[in-house]
This record gives C-alpha cells, structure tokens and sequence, in this order.
C-alpha cells in the first residue's frame, strides 16, 4: 500500500550503515550497536532536544550536533566518539550537574541511573562550582502514586511529554521557566492517572520516584523475573523485582512492543501489596458450624474428596456444580475440566461475574489491527477502566492514526481523547460507511447486545471491511477458560441457574476457584449469598477470604499470579508464560496443585505433562467457540427499558474489587470510594452537587452514602457507580436500570474523584 | 590345694571357653586365661623360669600372633569368613571319640596313683634364684647348654625353618586377588554380621 | 614361693601386701597425675607458652580437674564395636602396668627391700606383664569395630612385638654382667659400678625401645593424631579413655624405673652421698628419664612406620645381639 | 658419606635440636594471660562494627547499602526507609529500618568503613563476641548503634546535600561501648580497663 | 621334697588334652583349630612339669622349653598359612583346602 521508504547510506564511527530515509542518527546508532547517551529522548516519546548529552562529531558540521534530532542524510560521517566529542559531553554533564545533589546513596535510582552511569563514563569527576548547590524542595507529593525531588530533577520533560504523547491526559507540565523550573500539574491538583507510574520509569534521573517502592531497596539488591501481568486481560509483560521474599515493584519491558508497548497501567505496576499481606490464607480453613479450623491439606483434600463421592453416589453428578477460572492459568484451566469430566460433572461455568463471553469469536484482532483501525467502536464499558494498557492502544489510533472513536450505550468512551458517542448501535451502520478498518470493543457483558453486534459486523465485513473485535473481560484469564471448556455444556447449568439450582436446594456440593460471585455476579449480593447457605459443601480456593469464602465450607490458600508457572491468554488469544517470581506462602498451593492432589485421591488419571503443555500454550482459535453462540452463553440481558428516568450505568474501575486490590494496603487513596457519576446537568436537575453524599435506589434496593461526582464527559441522564466495591456491592443493581436518587446531604470533606 | 583346685577349674573353663567360641577373638582371651592359669601353674610347680616363659612367649608373642592374624585379616576385608562348624556332623563321633580316650587315660590314671619311681634328683628344692635350686634360671640354663645342647640347637634350627617357611608362604610371592573380586561379597558381608551380631 | 618383704611386721604376709599395695597404688597414681602435670608444663615451657595455669596455683590442680572432667564425660560405645572386650581391654592394659609396680624395688633399708615382691625372675616378670599389655592396646583396637583403632592396634602390635625382642636383648647383656634376674640382685651387682659405663650400647637400646614399648613420641604411631585420629583409643572416652590415660603414663614411669634399676644403680647413692636416702635418689634418676621422655617429645617428630620397623629389626635388634655377644664374650674371657 | 659418618653427623643434629627444645625451657613466655591480661591492639585493628551518630544525636546511617554491596562476605543486610517528618533518624530522606552484621560472616575487612558516604559504619577495637548460638551473632542496630549522647561530629542540615563535613575522620575515633559502665568514646587503640603486658612492647 | 602327687596334673592335663582334640576336631575355623592345638601342647606342657617337679629333674623343664620354642614356630607356620589361604579366597573353610586345589 505504502511504497518502500528510500533507504539512506552513511557512516558511523567508520561502520557503513544503511537505514531507511528519516531515521533519527541516534535510531541509527542503535543498527551498529554504538550506544549515543540520552536523557530527553525517548524511542516511544521522540526528540525533544533538551538534555544535549547525545552529541555526535559530523564531518563538514562545525559543531557538535544532538543525534536524537538529527536525522540522517546520505553521506553522513559521524563519530560517536573521541575527544571532541568526550569533552562536549563532559561540558553538558557539568550542566546538568550543577544543581544535582550528590545523593546518589539514598536515591532510588542509584545504581541503574542513566546520569550516574554517564557520569561515570563522561563526566569529569570533580565539580568546579565554588558555590553552594541550589537547594529545592525534595519529597514533593505529585498525587497518589508520585513523589517529586525537584533537585534531582533534569527538566528532560520525559514525564509531561508521556502525558502529553502517549496517555494525553496532559496533566504534568513543567512549571515556570529557569532555574525555578518544576514538574507539576498545571491544575495544581494532584496528578492521578492510571498510568502515573511509568513516569518512574521514564525518569532518567531520580526526580520522580513511586511512592510504594520509596527507599525500599537499592536495585542491584533485587532479583528480576520476567512474567506476565494477571491483573487484567491485556497480558502485559512486566519484570517482577523481588528482595527478601517480597515484591517491591513491578517494572515494564520495553520490548514488549506486541502487547503493551512498554507501558504498563498502574494497578499492573502498583497492586503488588498483597503478596505479602497477612490477611492471605496459609493453611487450608475448614468451617464447621461457626468455628473455622486450620486443616492439613491431606484432611481438606480428603474431605473435598469424601463429599465428592458422597454427593456423586447419593445424587449423581448434577447436584455438583463449579465456578470460576478466570483467574487461573491455562494448565490449571484444564486440569481443572479434566478431573470434573472424568467425574462426570457438567455444571462448569467461569462466568462468576458480569461478563457473559470472553471470545471474539472468528474476527479476533491483534493490538496492532487495533492500532491501524480507522474506527474503534466500544460497547459497553469503556476499555478505559477494564483493559487501561489497551486503550492507549486506542488513543494512540486516534490521535496518531486519526481514527474514530465511537462509543455505544451508557458509558462514555474515553475522557481523553475525542470520542462520539451513539445511544444504539443502529445508528452506527451509516458512521462507518467510508471507513475500511473497524475494531469492536466489546465488554462481553450484554450478550444481546453483543449478538446484535455480531449481526452488524457480519453485515460490515459483508461489505468487504475489515473487522477486529476484542472484548477486555473482567478476569485476566477469561479466554482461557472459555477456551479451554469451562463452560456449561449440553444443558448443564450455568452460574445463575446452579445458584437458583443451589436455592432450591437441589446442589449438593459448589467448588469455587478464584472467583467471588457474592460480590460480583450480577444476581445480586443476597441472592447468591442465600444460594451459598442452602449448598450442604462449598469449597473455594482464593488468596483471601472474601465475602464468598466467609461462606464456604472449606476455604483453600491458592498462590497468586507470581506464584505459579504457567501460561494464559490475553484479550486477542496469544500466549504469555507466566513465571513464577515470588516465593508462595509456605501452605498454599495454586489450583492445578490442589486438582492433582484430588485426582490422586479420587483415583483418576491426569494427562501427562507434555500434553498438558501442549494444549495450554495451543491458540484459542483452534478451539475457540464462535460469537453469539447464544445457546452455550446463556442470555443475561438487562432490563433496558427506555422510560424516562436516570438509568445506572455500572463502570470498572482499575482499583476496585473484593481482592488483591482490597487486600494491598499500600494502594490507599488509589481504590475508589463508593461514589456515583454524574454529568453536571444530570447533577443539577436532580438538586445534587459536587462531593454530596446520596443515596442510590432501585426497586427496593439502596446503596447509601455514595459520594457524588460531576463530570462534563458523563452522559446525560446517566448515572455511573463503580462495579466490584465490596463497601457498596454493585451487583445487586443492573446495568441500566431506572434508578432514583435521594436523601442528598452535602458533605465537602469527601470530594474527590471516583471514576 | 584349694590354689590347685581354683586353679585347674580355671584351666579347664578357659580351655572349654576358648573351644567352644564363635569369635576367634573370644577364644584368644579365653586362651589368654588359660595360659595365665597354666603360668600360675608353673609357679606352684617350683617352675619359676617356665611361668615367665610361658607369659613372655606363649602370651606375649605366640597368641599376640593370633590377634595379629585376626585383626590383620578384619582390617581389609571384615571379619573372614569360615566354613560351618563341623558340629553337627561330627558331633556325636567326635564327643564319643574324646570320651573314650578320656576314659582310658583317667582309667589309667585311677588305676593306681602315679608314685614316683625313685629317681636321682639332679637338683635339691630351697631358695630359688641359685644354681643348683630346682626351678632356677641358672639350673636351669646349665642344663640346657650341657646335657641337653643337641636338642637345644636343633630347635634353634627349626626355628630357622620356620622363619624361611613364613617369610615364603606368607611372602609377596602369593598371587593377590583383584580388589573387585574381594569388594562385592565383604561389603554385604559386613552387613551381615552387623545385623547379626545387634 | 612366698613373696620376700621389705618390712618384717608381725602380721600375716597377706595383710602387708595388701597395705603395701594400697600405699603404692596412691603413691603410683599421684605420681601418673603429677607426672603427667609435668609434661604439659614441660612440652608448654618447650614451645613457649606457660602450660596450664588455671587450675590451682600454678596449674597444680589441674590433674583433678582433669580427673573430674574424665568421670563426668559419656561413656560411648560404637554400636560396631565388640561390646565385651571392648569393655575389658582397657582393664587389661591398667592392670598389666599396675601389676609391674609389684616386684619394683624402689629402695633398700636395714628391714629389707621397699618393695610389695622380690621375684626371683623380677625383670622376666617385667617384661611378661609388659606383654600382657599390648593385649589391652590390640583388643582395644580391634574391639572398636572402626578402622583407624584397628589400624593403630595392627601397628601396635607389629611396633610392640618387634621392639620388645631388641629390648630383651639389651637388658640381657645387664643379666650377664649382674648374674641374676632379681631386680634387687642387680642393684647390689652395681653397688660399685653402675651398668650404665659397661653396657652404655645396652643402655642406649634400652632407651629407644623403651619409648617404643610405651607408644611415646617419637614412636606414637599407634595413637597418631594426625594419621589415625586417636589410634587404638579412637573411640573410647570418659573413664575408659582414662585407663588407657593412666596405663600409658605408668608404663613410662614403669620404663623409667626399671632403667634406673638396670642401669643406673637403682637407689645407690652416687659419689657416695649416702646421706642423702636411696629412695630420693631412685625417684631423682627415674625423675630423669620421665623428663628424657618429655624432652623427647617436646624436640623430635614422629617417625614413618616403615622407618621404624626397618629401624627395629635391621639397626636395634643386630646391635643388640652385638652387645649381648660383645659382654659374654667379655664375661666368659675375664671369667 | 660413610655410615659413620653419618651416624655422627645425625648424632649432632640430635644433639642440636635437644639443645634448642632445653633451651626453650628457661626463654620468657610470650603468653598473655588474656582474659585478665589483655594485649593492646593496632591502632587500626579491625574488630566489632559500630553505627555511629552526630553528636545531635541523629544516626549517620542513611540506609544506602554500600556497606552491604561492598561487603566481600555477604554479611550486611540494610533495609532502608523514609523518614517520618516528625521522627527524623538520620538528616536526610532516608534512614536504615534495618542494619544487620553477621559476624560469622564478616571477615572484618573494614571495606565497609572505607564504602560508607557518611562515616556511620566503624569497625572497633571490639572483638570479644562469643555467644552460645549462631543467632546471636547477627548484630542488629540493636547493639550496632552507639547511645544517642555518644555522637561525633556535626550532622548536616536536613538534606545532606553532600557530604558531612567531618568525613574521613570520625573513623579515626575508633569508640569501644561498655555495656556495663556506659559510653565512652575514646581514641582509637586506647581499650579501657586493660593492662599492657607481653610482646606488644 | 617326696610325696608329690603329680596324678591330679596329670588328670588334669588329661582333660585340657582333650578339650584341645574336641576343638581340633569340631571347629572349622582354622584359627580356633590353631588354638586347640596350642591347648594341646600345653596340656603336655603341664604334664612334663608336674612330672618334672614329681622328679625333681629339670629334664621335663627343658623340654617344655623345646615345646614353647617349637610351638611358636609351628603357630607362625601355620598362620602363615592361614593368611595365604585367606590371600586366595575369603572363605577360610578348611575341609575346602583339603582339596588341595588352587
């Protein structure tokens, strides 16, 4: 489509190089592996020409020239050494150092910091200052997750710039000029992003320093696996530092150009707390009447077992039902289905939550057919909040590519990019008449809505188009499971029906793995908690006990994500092997373990390793199931009636959750509040306004106390809570009821953002 | 005679000791009491010479031989091995056979006391420690180099004998087995007899 | 045979051995723990260093405390070993080196001998008690069912046979020149002469198989720390590695003793300084040697084993028979 | 060389190695009594590790783990924290929330003293440590860090925005701490209640 | 120095005698055969000097000495042996060696 780039010859430190026409002489450095020093530049963020480090020596140039912003012309002679360049170098550095403390030995960053390191190899040792350095402000509180040391810092403006560049959410900006320069908000208020941590990263000197990993440790002291993040469906690959058995941070790869480009989202980076929490199970909790006991794993999995054969000899495998499997990897996914069919029992389902489907079916995507779409189209909740690492694959496709971002249904697309918004999908058909590439996002909540979706793009891709759809799920492995069979089949039941199965009496025995549908199963917290109590045996594995373990029977410690080895899908059906970063409580097992600890005791034979392999990292289309295979998905859809009122919109929201996020102490004012969403006229026409306290009720049903906030991107006549809050449970309302507000009071002291 | 009588029931239970045990090593302190015994013998016999004789040579050089041999033989190998006792074979033959002759020669002895044959005392019995004193080392060692030269030398030569005989049977002429071929059975032997003796 | 008495007390023989024996046996162990006190002073003196000091003035008390701490230890036995003589053979090595201390005449009064027995064959005793002893060094060995006490018994046995041969022989040229096996019969042969000028080749035999009689360095190869841990005493501890303790010290002071009787006069006096009393005298000579024995062991390292054995039979005992041939010849031509 | 000769020659060295061992008996010991006596060490000995303090009080500690990645024997573990603003324990940002020294370890290098920015890391003439139980040779700050009135040298001001200005020679007083009778903070090879006597003449 | 019975030490040497003839002919074990024979000779050994002193001849003490003499020869032989034997195989078993085999 494109021609071949006219490809340019030239010579570097006397290496023939030859790069396409437009390469930044620091890109084309890189092709000779000669290393041109930067602070300012950035590969992903481009040339800003401040720092000066990377000057180079071209023939017939009087001057030295800066390599990030030169670009390369045929014929060009450059030295990337020598003494012309040293000493140009070692003059910058004595700049830049100048008002740079010396306090290395406290700095995070001492140790993999870019000017410590050319210091050392450029700078001339001894500073010629004879003044005292000038002292700045050091522990500046940016927001929530960034501290600012206004000495250290460089003005390389790689912080505003990825604000401005990447998320363009345009918050951080240098303020005032000269030697009163200062990283800050230009509102003034504190700076909350989802992506505020990579700043961190970005950060060649330590100026800006994450609040969690603050003089935790020094880097050579950490010790670094590469994994996958479990957090969300995207599959980021992030580096997982370790010192002493606790995780301190969680660090991007910048290689990682196929998923997550190098960024990672900040629940990825920060919601590591919980690995060493204290709350976390350690030993297998068995409840008897009221009174939980610590077990052995030999006694809970021989108890587990006893009532399996129980319950399969006295009422047959349709009295057992499981639940769960999002969050678990592909080889516990299977070893999972393995032993429940070789028990017979069908009632399998993942779906413990809101999301009905977790396939695109036969027009999956990669990231990139994301990024080159020409229209994005997102139904349902935004990916914003669900899958943050993707969508600044969508805001780079539309500020970059110029593409259209069209949002259907009750949540707005995006607050940061420029985005229509459509009430129905079938006003959409006529915007997308010129367009070629389009991408779906889809939240795989609304199964109707997803099959009238299905229905649309068969008709687009019909006209020739080309169609991606992605649905950013709830759990990180929701593909997995779907793919891999975790699903009800051949009229067996489905979460909802085993749990009114389980109300009626009729369930005997109800295993959990890693999943809390008493916070998050749109049934409704009472419904599924009265469910529970009338199981005889719950069983449920998790890190903690959650509101659904509380009602188990016998609650088992399951490793977290860097606990365990293994492999899982992300949103677009690749593979990521997950590595296992981080040393397990001594008594917890993950959930393949506890299934092959079963399968011992029921006697059943598991598939061989090699196979088990296999199948894991296989890709999900040769197994994948279709979109709209309504019959296997079960319908859920809401009641969305169109009468007059304020409809709820029910939102994701990166920090909420009964979980790991709940469970990290150190996140803090990252988690929401129990809070509600409001456009400013919305607000006004029902008397409410910025931080009052309200209360929220449908049918009978009230959430209280919610703090409201007011904001010009939310849609009209809309009100948005945030799903998954275990102070204030979503789940008992659905996605676009009507609902009434009341008993407004005003309360100053709680304002605050929610979504 | 009481010292008699103590005495030869010592004899007679150490020599019985010394037979009838497993351990070749048990046999050689049963055969040390034994020998103490016949030495404390001697010395009741006015043998003064013979007594010591008996502890420095037969004790002191003759059994310390067999501790030797027997820690010699243990130290590379482990205890060795051995055949069967022949006692369930030869048992009944052997105890009828022993019987007899002891038999014969107590009927011989019961048949009428010993009385000594009047005989020309070559020494008086008195102080000890002279010549001509019954017992005494100087009696003795004239006796030895005069009337009884012949025999004396003779010895001295068989002795000769023996120490060529020994150097050649025991010499490094003898073929050595492989080490593989003694390592397998001697190291579940050992075992063995561990097990055995606990 | 009664047993001739150094004092005639009116008391049935029984009784005066039995009280000599006791008397000895406190003198004998005193002596052992004194003995060895002097040794770890001597051997510390020797390598610069003050020897222990803590206990009592001087160190004085250390032997106590070393005895304390000998009782309190565990008794251990190896689960291999030979429970029963590994048990006894301790028994037997203090026993044989007690037993010598029997026919040692250790002065002479106007009552007679200071000794418990005047045996007629008194060295012969000697050296056939001292053979006993081996028998507690090599069932040791052999009875800790381990393979470096067996080893240090093999090597004692072959050392201890080997040596005693040149032994006798050097002692035999004394006998010949003395004309009795009577301990104190071969004092009063040396009222005018001590054996020490005649049979000074005698003498010098005497001297080095007595230190390999008594396992003592430079001839410790059946203890050597450094090849075989401890040797034949390897596994024993507590009380039993004591008798072990006690036997090796008695057999010096025993070695000494009758060095000093055979060849330096036993308790006459020399340059006739008789008013100072023979016992005094006896305990100075022997004195003498137990210090030689230290000095030894404070200045010479150890020998290889086959030095020694080649050192054994092919220089002490050929020299021995030709001392022994040199004074009967001596004896039988001036009659 | 003849056997005679031989013999001859063997018999003097004998003779000379006896001379030598009697000799030795009447030479001065060189032994010191030691728990009674004790030597006087090297002005520079490298013995028990101290944390040192300015003399306001505030630990020179800044929990920046050079001594420990300096450390050839692994022995160190430094686990740093930030300091409440209302509770500073060092002058700067940061401070140590855990020092830790494994004397079993340690091979009293001093590497330590010669990585630390701010002199807090000294290595005293200490050096009697027995315990009973290894664990009780991990020295924490517990025992590492001097009595707050024992401090030496002013701190800087909040930031130290360098490096204090007596670096290089609060090592030079070398400190020992009597559990019994307090702190004293002395020169270095000066040991209190000890007597001189031996080879360190 | 008359009226000395020597038929006690005679019975007595009797029975040694023959307790050594039993162990020679019961046992298996070369080395316990090597001690019963030494129990033999000293059986005799006892016998001669009873006699001996029954005499008061100092003939018997002599040849007890040439007993000692020629038993310590004998035992080393006969060791010798044993150690040989042992040297070609580990199983000292007597009636095997009769055979005479190599």
């Amino acid at each position: 489509m494109t021609t071949l780039p006219k490809e340019v010859t030239l010579s570097i430190d006397g290496l023939p190089v030859t790069v396409p026409e437009g390469t930044l002489l620091v890109e084309a450095a890189k092709a000779v592996q000669t290393d041109i020093p930067v602070y300012c530049y950035h590969p992903k963020l481009g040339p800003a020409g401040l720092c000066r480090i990377c000057l180079v020596e071209i023939e017939k140039t009087p001057k030295l020239q800066i390599a990030c912003n030169t670009v390369v012309a045929e014929g060009m002679v450059v030295r990337t050494q020598g003494p012309k360049v040293e000493d140009g170098r070692r003059a910058v550095l004595e700049f830049l150092l100048l008002n740079h403390p010396l306090d290395c030995p406290i700095c995070d960053k001492g140790g993999e910091c870019d000017l410590q390191d050319y210091s050392i190899a450029y700078g001339q040792g001894m500073s010629r200052l004879a003044e005292r350095k000038e002292l700045k402000p050091k522990a500046i509180d940016l927001g929530p997750t960034i501290v600012l040391d206004d000495e250290r810092c460089i003005v390389c403006q790689r912080c505003s710039r990825f604000d401005e560049i990447v998320t363009n959410e345009r918050s951080l900006v240098v303020k005032d000029r000269g030697q009163r320069d200062v990283i800050a908000t230009a509102t003034g208020a504190p700076y909350r992003s989802n992506f505020s941590g990579n700043v961190t990263e970005l950060c060649p000197v330590g100026a800006l320093t994450s609040k969690t990993y603050r003089f935790r440790s020094r880097p050579w002291d950490l010790q670094r696996t590469r994994t996958t993040c479990q957090q969300c469906s995207v599959g980021c690959a992030l580096n997982v530092d370790e010192r002493h058995g606790n995780v301190l941070r969680t660090m991007s790869v910048p290689s990682d150009d196929a998923v997550s480009e190098g960024w990672l989202c900040d629940r990825g980076r920060y919601n590591v707390g919980f690995y060493a929490d204290e709350r976390r199970i350690t030993s297998p909790l068995g409840r008897f009447g009221d009174e939980w006991v610590q077990l052995s794993w030999d006694d809970a999995i021989e108890l587990w077992a006893t009532r399996l054969e129980e319950a399969l000899a006295s009422a047959g495998s349709a009295s057992i039902g499981v639940l769960g499997g999002g969050r678990l990897l592909n080889e516990e996914i299977l070893l999972v289905r393995h032993v429940m069919r070789a028990l017979g029992i069908a009632n399998v389902d993942w779906r413990t939550g809101r999301q009905r489907q977790a396939s695109p079916g036969a027009r999956g995507g990669t990231y990139d057919d994301l990024e080159n779409a020409q229209a994005i189209v997102t139904l349902g909740r935004p990916p914003s909040q669900s899958a943050p690492v993707m969508d600044l694959r969508i805001r780079k496709a539309v500020l970059r590519n110029g593409a259209r971002l069209i949002s259907i249904g009750a949540h707005p697309a995006s607050s940061f990019v420029p985005a229509t918004h459509l009430a129905r999908l079938s006003d959409l058909a006529g915007t997308l008449a010129e367009v070629e590439r389009i991408a779906f996002v889809w939240d795989g909540i609304d199964a109707a809505l997803g099959a009238e979706a299905e229905a649309a793009l068969a008709k687009l891709a019909a006209e020739g188009k080309h169609v991606s759809v992605f649905v950013p799920g709830e759990t990180p492995n929701a593909r997995g499971a779907e793919a891999l069979g975790l699903l009800p089949a051949g009229g067996a039941l489905d979460t909802r029906a085993q749990l009114e199965a389980a109300r009626g009496g009729t369930l005997r025995i109800l295993s959990i793995f890693g999943a809390n549908p008493v916070l998050h199963h749109p049934a409704g917290a009472a419904f599924v908690r009265e469910a529970l109590k009338r199981v005889p045996f719950v069983v449920a594995t998790d890190l903690f006990l959650t509101e659904t373990g509380r009602l188990a029977h016998l609650v088992l410690p399951a490793k977290a994500a860097f606990e365990k080895d293994g492999h899982s899908f992300d949103l677009t059906g690749a593979v990521h092997a997950v590595n296992a970063a981080h040393g397990a409580p001594p008594d917890a097992l993950s959930d393949g373990e506890v299934m092959i600890a079963l399968a011992a005791h029921l006697g059943i034979d598991l598939p061989s390793p090699r196979e088990l392999a296999d199948w894991a990292t296989a890709s999900p289309a040769t197994i994948a199931n279709g979109l709209g295979d309504a019959a296997l998905c079960g319908s859920l859809a809401p009641a969305r009636d169109g009468a007059a009122g304020l409809r709820l919109a029910i939102a994701a929201h990166p920090f909420a959750g009964g979980g790991t996020v709940y469970f990290d102490d150190r996140l803090g004012e990252l988690r929401p509040r129990p809070g509600l969403l409001l456009s400013p006229a919305t607000a006004q026409a029902a008397g409410i306004g910025e931080a009052d306290l309200v209360d929220l009720a449908a049918g009978g049903r009230v959430l209280h106390d919610l703090v409201a906030t007011l904001d010009g991107n939310a849609l009209e006549g809309v009100v948005t809570i945030v799903d998954g809050l275990p102070e204030a449970p979503a789940n008992d309302f659905g996605e676009g009821e009507t609902v009434t507000l009341g008993n407004v009071r005003s309360s100053r002291a709680l304002a605050g953002s929610v979504v | 005679m009481i010292l008699f009588w103590i005495l030869s029931v010592v004899l007679v239970a150490s020599a019985v000791f010394t037979v009838s045990q497993k351990s070749p090593v048990y046999s050689v302190v049963g055969l040390l009491i034994n020998f103490l015994a016949l030495a404390a013998f001697y010395f009741t016999l006015d043998a003064e010479f013979l007594a010591v004789i008996q502890i420095v040579i037969y004790s002191g050089a003759i059994l310390m031989l067999f501790v030797f041999v027997i820690a010699l033989l243990s130290s590379g190998i482990g205890p060795f091995r051995e055949g069967p006792n022949r006692m369930p074979r030869a048992f009944v033959p052997a105890v009828a056979v022993v019987a007899l002759f002891l038999g014969l020669v107590v009927y011989g002895i019961a048949r009428g006391p010993l009385v000594p044959t009047p005989h020309q005392p070559t020494s008086t019995i008195g102080a000890a420690g002279n010549a001509n004193v019954f017992g005494s080392i100087a009696d003795f060692g004239v006796a030895l180099f005069t009337t009884y030269l012949l025999p004396f030398e003779v010895t001295a030569f068989i002795l000769m004998v023996a120490v060529i005989g020994v150097v050649l049977i025991a010499g490094d002429a003898v073929p050595q087995p492989t080490l593989g071929h003694h390592a397998a059975p001697k190291r579940k032997r050992r075992r063995e007899s561990i097990v055995k003796s606990r | 045979m009664l047993p001739a008495f150094g004092f005639a007390l009116e008391a049935p023989w029984w009784v005066e051995v039995v009280v000599k024996s006791l008397v000895l046996l406190f003198i004998v162990v005193t002596t052992f723990a004194y003995s060895m006190l002097a040794e770890r002073k001597i051997l510390g003196w020797m390598q610069l260093r003050p020897g222990p000091n803590r206990v009592g003035p001087w160190g004085l008390l250390q032997p106590a405390a070393d005895a304390a701490k000998m009782l309190l230890k565990e008794d251990l036995t190896p689960q291999t070993a030979d429970t029963f003589i590994y048990r006894l053979a301790p028994f037997i090595s203090l026993i044989a080196a007690m037993g010598v201390y029997a026919v040692i005449p250790f002065s002479e009064s106007g009552n007679g001998l200071w000794s418990i027995g005047d045996v007629n064959a008194g060295i012969l005793f000697v050296f056939a008690l001292t053979s006993i002893g081996v028998y507690g060094i090599s069932l040791a060995g052999w009875s800790s069912g381990s393979k470096y006490p067996l080893l240090g018994s093999v090597r004692s046995t072959a050392q201890m046979i080997s040596y005693e041969l040149a032994m006798t022989m050097s002692v035999v040229g004394v006998l010949i020149l003395a004309g009795t096996t009577s301990l104190a019969g071969i004092v009063h042969a040396q009222n005018r002469l001590w054996f020490v000028i005649p049979q000074l080749g005698g003498f010098a035999i005497y001297l080095i198989t007595a230190v390999a009689e008594t396992n003592r360095t430079p001839f410790d190869l059946v203890e050597a720390e450094t090849e075989l841990v401890g040797g034949f005493h390897t596994e024993y501890s507590g009380l039993r590695f004591g008798l072990f303790f006690i036997a090796e010290y008695l057999n010096m002071i025993t070695v000494s003793c009758i060095a000093t009787l055979l060849f330096l006069g036993g308790w006459n006096a020399p340059f006739g300084l008789t008013v100072i009393p023979g016992i005094v005298w006896f305990v100075l000579k022997a004195g003498l040697f137990i210090f030689a024995y230290i000095w030894l062991r404070a200045t010479l390292p150890r020998l290889r084993y086959d030095r020694l054995m080649a050192f054994g039979w092919k220089i002490l005992l050929p020299a021995a028979t030709l001392n022994l041939m040199l004074t009967a010849a001596v004896v039988a031509v001036t009659g | 060389m003849s056997p005679l000769r031989g013999f001859a020659s063997a018999l003097i060295a004998l003779t000379g190695g006896f001379a030598t061992t009697f000799g030795m008996l009447f030479k001065r010991k060189p032994t010191i009594e030691y728990p009674s006596v004790k030597k006087q060490h090297a002005p520079r000995f490298h013995g028990l590790h101290e944390l040192r303090r300015y003399a306001d009080g505030k630990e020179r500690c800044i929990g920046c783990e050079l001594c420990a990645i300096a450390c050839p024997a692994n022995a160190i573990t430094v686990i740093g924290a930030e300091n409440a603003p209302g509770d500073r324990r060092s002058p700067g940002e940061r401070y140590a929330a855990r020092y830790e020294i494994d004397e079993l370890r340690c091979i009293f290098c001093g590497l330590c003293e010669e990585a630390c920015p701010t002199d807090a890391i000294v290595l005293t003439p200490r050096f009697e440590m027995a315990d009973y139980r290894r664990g009780s040779f991990v020295y924490a700050k517990d025992r590492l860090l001097v009595p707050p009135q024992a401090g030496v040298g002013t701190a800087p001001d909040e930031r130290p925005n360098g490096i204090p200005a007596d670096l290089g020679t609060v090592a030079e007083q070398k400190s020992t701490v009597d559990i019994a009778t307090g702190y004293d903070a002395t020169n270095r090879g000066h040991i209190l209640k000890t007597e001189r006597r031996g080879l360190a003449g | 120095m008359t009226g000395f019975d020597a038929s006690p030490y005679a019975a007595l040497s009797a029975v040694m005698f023959f307790i050594g003839v039993g162990g020679v002919i019961l046992r298996r074990n070369p080395l316990i055969m090597l001690m019963s024979i030494e129990l033999m000779f000293n059986a005799a050994n006892l016998a001669l000097v009873a006699f001996s002193r029954a005499w008061v001849n100092n003939a018997g003490h002599v040849f007890v000495f040439l007993v000692v003499t020629v038993a310590a020869a004998e035992a080393a032989i006969a060791l010798a042996i044993v150690v040989a034997l042992f040297r070609r195989s580990t199983n000292v078993d007597v009636d095997e060696v009769a055979r005479l085999r190599g």
